[in-house]
């Protein structure tokens, strides 16, 4: 009964920053109540019972991407005011309004008539986890019943760094992603920049070793590293590598590589395409997160930063 | 026990609301950002009741991770608003 | 109401709210910003009928949740790759407009 | 369990990524070498697929060992087969075009443009073969997603700011289908407890959540396929990208979301998908066939043309979906058909970008009305240009004459005669536009062209082997899978005077509609007809505004939800 | 022991549930930014701080304590960063009336 109040007051909670997110005028105040609807999904899926899927969300989306869109925001010049100039006229918000409480009732339906009881993999999925050797189910699906799909997925975030970097100006290639920027010397904010680093790298190293038998592992591990490289950077204690730089281009394609590595490894002592060998499954699952763990960390931290902006010395 | 806990993190998420409602009436930039401020701390608040309620130790691994990340947004908010804030663009602003 | 039900039907609303923002929103950040709410609505229905699939032993589905967390990580490319879009188009023509057409020139 | 040759198929999926990798650790100076190399390989293995499809039929490769549900299992089929052999070629053949333009200068040691290019169609590459194999509907998300990316960034290489603006364009509006592909396979798994398209098929019901699925999924993938009225990205996109770009996002990326399509409602849904659902796809595609030809008519430049005639070509790709789902189940011929379509599509209009290109490059513009002396100058890519718009008009002996050959007699055993004229009429109007430009590049220019800057060889040469391919398909159906005697004597007066009828009905068309006349005066019926081509342009740019996109895009949703319910 | 231990939990967490309810009162009757301002960060680190000395009893490691703790450390430390720029809005919003 208790539960249900909480999940209530977190579900009219969450429509109501959503309401904020979207309608509020200035997209300022937009992002700020993007993020406080970040950590509120966190509490959604504390409550759904999905604590990886929870630390994903507070390290992704709050976090990095309220950074990013933050940082967004402080370079929109005039054209925020402008574009409130384009607003469209109240026929299209009637017609807009009504289409889209369709699809939210369309939705209601759906989710009243889901059948019962409901289907799952729950079952398979626990009978099969003791061969993959991790104690983690949500590791055992991501490294092996659908390792495909986590290799896309760092594949998928090096293509958007790729598309990212594309965008810099011809001369500017090679350079250096986003602003430099300075240590600020009466700056409490340099003496966190130094403060917070190590607490997050160490909490970092935690959540991947976690990560096998518990909640946690690399893609939440690379965000907080990422977000911590950010911070440094931010502090002005360190600079973003040029982007032509052969230790950073060799990290990016590590963890992919790996992944592929063994898994051609699996075609001829397994049988198949990334399947691992009975016995040697763990370690082959450990190898590839941790080759996973510098690409992913790069990649979000790079993906952060933007297209090259400074003239660097090209690698 | 346990039903206090939950009860506990209902009734901080619902000051959290009442929060809001400062939101609503604004007037200035200040005030929606406390609002948002106040829901950040209340919500990590919550969820470490509900993790207790439900005895889930990793709960606290996920309140660590928002503390440590709304930490950096917090960070990176400052920063890039006092660089959004210097005169060249402070113009536009107005 | 089970709390399964009752995320799924807020799930609903997020979609509704998300493709509201969509539609008439004008700014492309914050149009961002709308796909976001509405994907996130997307991924907390998939959470609850993982919620819903509880069972062996465990407290949900984990196939959902594993697959969850890749969405939210291609989510995040999206975001990063469209802001670097939209910043890059105010930095060279100082408009962050969609509506500029460059099929307009010389047909009107 | 897997059959024999089921692994290329994860190679054929892997092999074009791992190029990808390697090329950017390897950098500006290797990334061309390493991208043909990649080639090499990976037509060879389509070629591989291609024949242990011919000794084992359907081939299947369950990834890890683990098999649907738990797993994910890749399988490929005819369809898919055909689709990943005539991709390897045209990414080949764009490949070998591509090979002057993307060229690390000498002295440099890498460059943003070349650099970029090679990866992204590397990348491409691999998507498009991940949406044909892949079994499962959130791999085929991810797919998706990693097609779109890879598109966007080529859409701006030329890095102005319009080009820009019309990246971002795609990007926000593909995402939007994304998002509402990703909620109808989350609807599914909630229904039925797999994402496997197997496993899906046998157990799928006509029900309410896989109807929402369908429609939400459906006009998700309809949006980033471009099918009129959601064309609000493309013709930005692909006539402002360079042409060596354009050809791969024309030709190649919206394949990938319409093959899905085709696979939900003729494999996975078709109980579900039902024939008025259908009827509605074909009438969207009509529309696009309408809409998209008289507005290419009207444009200025020679690449918003060949634009504008993809968003017309895109419509007779979902024409085949009345005659492929009736009342009486699936037809394959039809299916075949829609496939032999786009195959031909993707070789002709990768040839006719490429023609634009070189015609760009050399003349410095590619203003249709300065046409006048490009075929004396640049013969062999002029050519390839007109091949590839005779290869789409459905004659003799295209591959689109084959694929219309095909629907025609779908459409006559089930009585569908709307149909049969769509598809006579749908020819006219690619007729009416290549009339145009052969009329324009054939005149006499006024005063010599001046500076002619020279273009590779190979390039043209690849322009006009993509061309000659697509005319050369109908060979297929003598020597490949499909009935000989589908092909006709091409000289036989019934085909011949088909082949006049409707180069004339386009030339009539052309002289009504285009901008300029093409010869005589006109009088009272051009100036009609001017303004009727007039108010399309306005429709068309009325429908390509961002809330009328959207609110388009969610109305075809309700109408699908409702016409799969009703049925 | 363990009764006392949970009574000490309830006192705290319903004195931390106190401020947060002060703070949000705060919030909506003081009259001008500063003083909502001075109201919220009081409520919000006190009863966050509350709440955690609540739980630290409910905790079944050290290690979990100890990470409780670090939590309301952060959490101070970003309200610290965010108030400086909130003070900075409102009186920014006071120079232009």
């Amino acid at each position: 009964m208790t539960g249900g109040i909480v999940s209530l007051a977190i579900v009219l909670l969450l429509l109501a920053l959503a309401v904020w997110a979207v309608l509020v005028r200035e997209a300022f105040l937009a992002i700020a109540g993007f993020v406080a609807y970040g950590l509120l999904l966190s509490l959604v899926w504390v409550r759904l019972y999905g604590i990886d899927v929870a630390l994903t969300e507070a390290a992704i989306g709050g976090g990095l991407t309220g950074a990013m869109l933050i940082g967004a925001v402080s370079r929109l010049r005039g054209t925020e005011a402008a574009s409130r100039s384009e607003r469209s006229g109240a026929g299209l918000h009637v017609v807009a309004l009504l289409l889209c409480f369709s699809v939210t009732a369309t939705l209601v339906l759906c989710v009243l008539l889901l059948p019962e009881p409901a289907p799952t993999l729950a079952l398979q999925v626990s009978e099969n986890l003791a061969v993959t050797g991790v104690g983690n189910p949500i590791t055992g699906v991501l490294l092996a019943f659908r390792a495909l799909d986590t290799l896309l997925e760092a594949i998928v975030l090096v293509i958007a760094l790729i598309g990212v970097w594309s965008l810099a100006p011809d001369r500017l290639w090679g350079g250096r992603p986003g602003l430099r920027y300075h240590a600020d010397p009466d700056g409490i904010l340099a003496y966190f920049a130094r403060l917070l680093p190590p607490l997050g790298i160490i909490f970092a190293v935690y959540i991947f070793w976690a990560g096998a038998d518990h909640p946690g592992g690399k893609f939440q591990s690379a965000t907080i590293l990422a977000a911590m490289w950010m911070l440094v950077l931010m502090a002005g204690l360190a600079d973003t590598p040029s982007i032509g730089h052969r230790g950073v281009r060799f990290g990016i394609v590590i963890g992919p590589l790996v992944f592929v590595a063994i898994g051609v490894l699996g075609l001829f002592s397994a049988g198949a395409l990334l399947a691992y060998p009975e016995e040697w499954a763990k370690p082959m699952i450990v190898v590839v997160e941790v080759a996973l763990l510098p690409t992913l960390t790069l990649v979000l931290g790079l993906l952060l930063a933007g297209p090259p902006a400074r003239r660097g010395s090209a690698a | 026990m346990d039903e206090f806990l939950l009860s506990a993190a209902a009734f901080v998420l619902l000051m959290v609301a009442l929060g809001l409602v400062r939101v609503a009436r604004g007037p200035g930039h200040a005030d929606r950002m406390m609002a948002a401020q106040l829901l950040g701390t209340g919500g990590i608040g919550a969820l470490l009741l509900v993790g207790a309620a439900v005895r889930e130790v990793a709960v606290v691994d996920v309140a660590l991770t928002l503390a440590l990340l709304a930490a950096f947004t917090s960070i990176a908010f400052v920063k890039f608003m006092a660089h959004k804030d210097r005169p060249p663009t402070s113009e536009e602003d107005s | 109401m089970s709390i399964e039900t009752l995320f799924g039907l807020g799930a609903a609303a997020l979609v509704g709210i998300g493709l509201y923002g969509l539609i008439v929103l004008a700014h492309p950040l914050r149009k961002i910003i709308a796909f976001n709410v509405m994907g996130s609505g997307v991924f907390v229905l998939f959470g609850a009928l993982a919620k819903r699939g509880a069972g062996a032993g465990l407290h949900a589905d984990p196939v959902p949740q594993a697959l969850l967390i890749t969405a939210i990580v291609v989510a995040f490319a999206a975001s990063a790759l469209a802001v670097a879009l939209i910043v890059r188009l105010i930095e060279s023509t100082d408009s962050a407009s969609l509506a500029g057409d460059p099929l307009d020139e010389g047909t009107h | 369990m897997s059959t024999p040759g089921g692994l290329l198929l994860a190679l054929a999926v892997l092999l074009p990524f791992v190029g990808m990798l390697l090329g950017l650790v390897a950098g500006g100076r290797h990334v061309r070498r390493i991208a043909f190399v990649t080639m090499l390989v990976g037509l060879s293995i389509a070629v591989g697929i291609s024949w242990a499809w011919l000794q084992v039929g359907e081939l299947v490769y369950l990834l890890g060992d683990w098999s649907p549900p738990l797993g994910i299992a890749l399988r490929a089929d005819g369809p898919a087969v055909a689709m990943i052999l005539a991709v390897a070629g045209v990414v080949c053949g764009i490949g070998l075009y591509a090979r002057a333009d993307f060229d690390t200068p000498a002295g440099s040691t890498e460059s943003r443009a070349t650099l970029s290019y090679w990866l992204l169609l590397l990348a491409v590459w691999g998507s498009l073969n991940l949406v044909f194999v892949s079994g499962d509907l959130f791999t085929l998300y991810v797919a998706l997603e990693l097609l779109t990316f890879a598109g966007v960034p080529l859409v701006c290489l030329a890095g102005s700011g319009e080009t820009l603006r019309a990246a971002l364009r795609y990007l926000l509006f593909a995402l939007c289908g994304s998002v509402l592909y990703l909620l109808g396979a989350v609807l599914l798994y909630g229904g039925y407890g797999t994402l496997d398209m197997r496993l899906l098929a046998e157990i799928v019901e006509a029900e309410p959540i896989a109807w929402t699925a369908l429609a939400l999924m459906t006009v998700g993938l309809l949006a980033k396929t471009a099918l009129f009225p959601l064309h609000i990205w493309l013709p930005p996109a692909h006539g402002g990208a360079p042409a060596a770009a354009s050809a791969v996002l024309s030709a190649l990326v919206i394949k990938g979301s319409w093959f899905l399509v085709l696979r939900l409602w003729c494999d996975v849904m078709p109980g579900v998908a039902g024939a008025s659902a259908a009827q509605l796809l074909g009438g969207l595609g009509a529309a696009a066939i309408v809409v998209g030809s008289v507005v290419a008519l009207r444009q200025q430049r020679l690449k918003l043309l060949v634009a504008y005639s993809t968003v017309a070509q895109i419509g007779y790709l979902f024409l085949m979906f009345p005659m492929a789902l009736t009342d009486t189940g699936v037809h394959d011929a039809a299916v075949a058909a829609g496939v032999l379509q786009a195959i031909s599509h993707a070789t002709a209009k990768a040839g006719m970008f490429m023609a634009a290109g070189l015609v760009y490059a050399a003349l410095g513009h590619d203003r249709i009305d300065d046409l006048a002396g490009a075929a004396r100058a640049l013969p062999i890519t002029v050519l390839a240009f007109l091949i590839g718009g005779v290869a789409l008009m459905g004659v003799l002996p295209g591959g689109a004459y084959l694929a219309k050959k095909l629907l025609l007699d779908a459409a006559d055993t089930s009585g569908q005669w709307v149909w049969t004229w769509v598809l006579q009429g749908g020819a006219v109007f690619t007729a009416g536009y290549v009339v145009l430009i052969l009329v324009r590049v054939l005149r006499r220019p006024a005063q010599p062209l001046a500076e002619l800057k020279p273009v590779s060889m190979l390039s043209q040469w690849a322009a006009l082997g993509l061309s000659l391919a697509s005319l050369g398909l109908a060979l297929t159906a003598v020597l490949g899978p499909l009935p000989a005697s589908l092909v006709s004597n091409p000289l036989s007066p019934k085909e011949l005077g088909n082949t006049l009828v409707v180069l004339a009905v386009g030339t009539l068309l052309a002289w009504g509609l285009a901008r300029r006349p093409l010869f005589g005066a006109g009088g009272a019926l051009r100036a009609a007809t001017q303004a009727l081509a007039r108010g399309f342009e306005q429709g068309d740019h009325f429908i390509r505004r961002w809330p009328s996109a959207m609110v388009a895009m969610l109305g075809i949703a309700a109408v699908f939800g409702w016409l799969l319910a009703r049925a | 022991m363990g009764r006392l231990l949970d009574l000490f939990s309830i006192v705290a967490v319903v004195a931390g549930a106190f401020f947060f309810l002060a703070g949000s009162v705060g919030l909506l009757r003081f009259p001008d930014a500063y003083t909502r301002l001075h109201a919220l960060t009081k409520a919000d680190n006190l009863g966050l701080a509350l709440v955690v000395i609540g739980l630290l009893p409910q905790m079944d490691s050290v290690l979990a304590a100890l990470k409780l703790v670090v939590v309301w450390l952060l959490v101070l430390l970003s309200s610290a960063a965010v108030s400086q720029l909130i003070a900075r809005a409102a009186r920014r919003r006071e120079q232009q009336p």
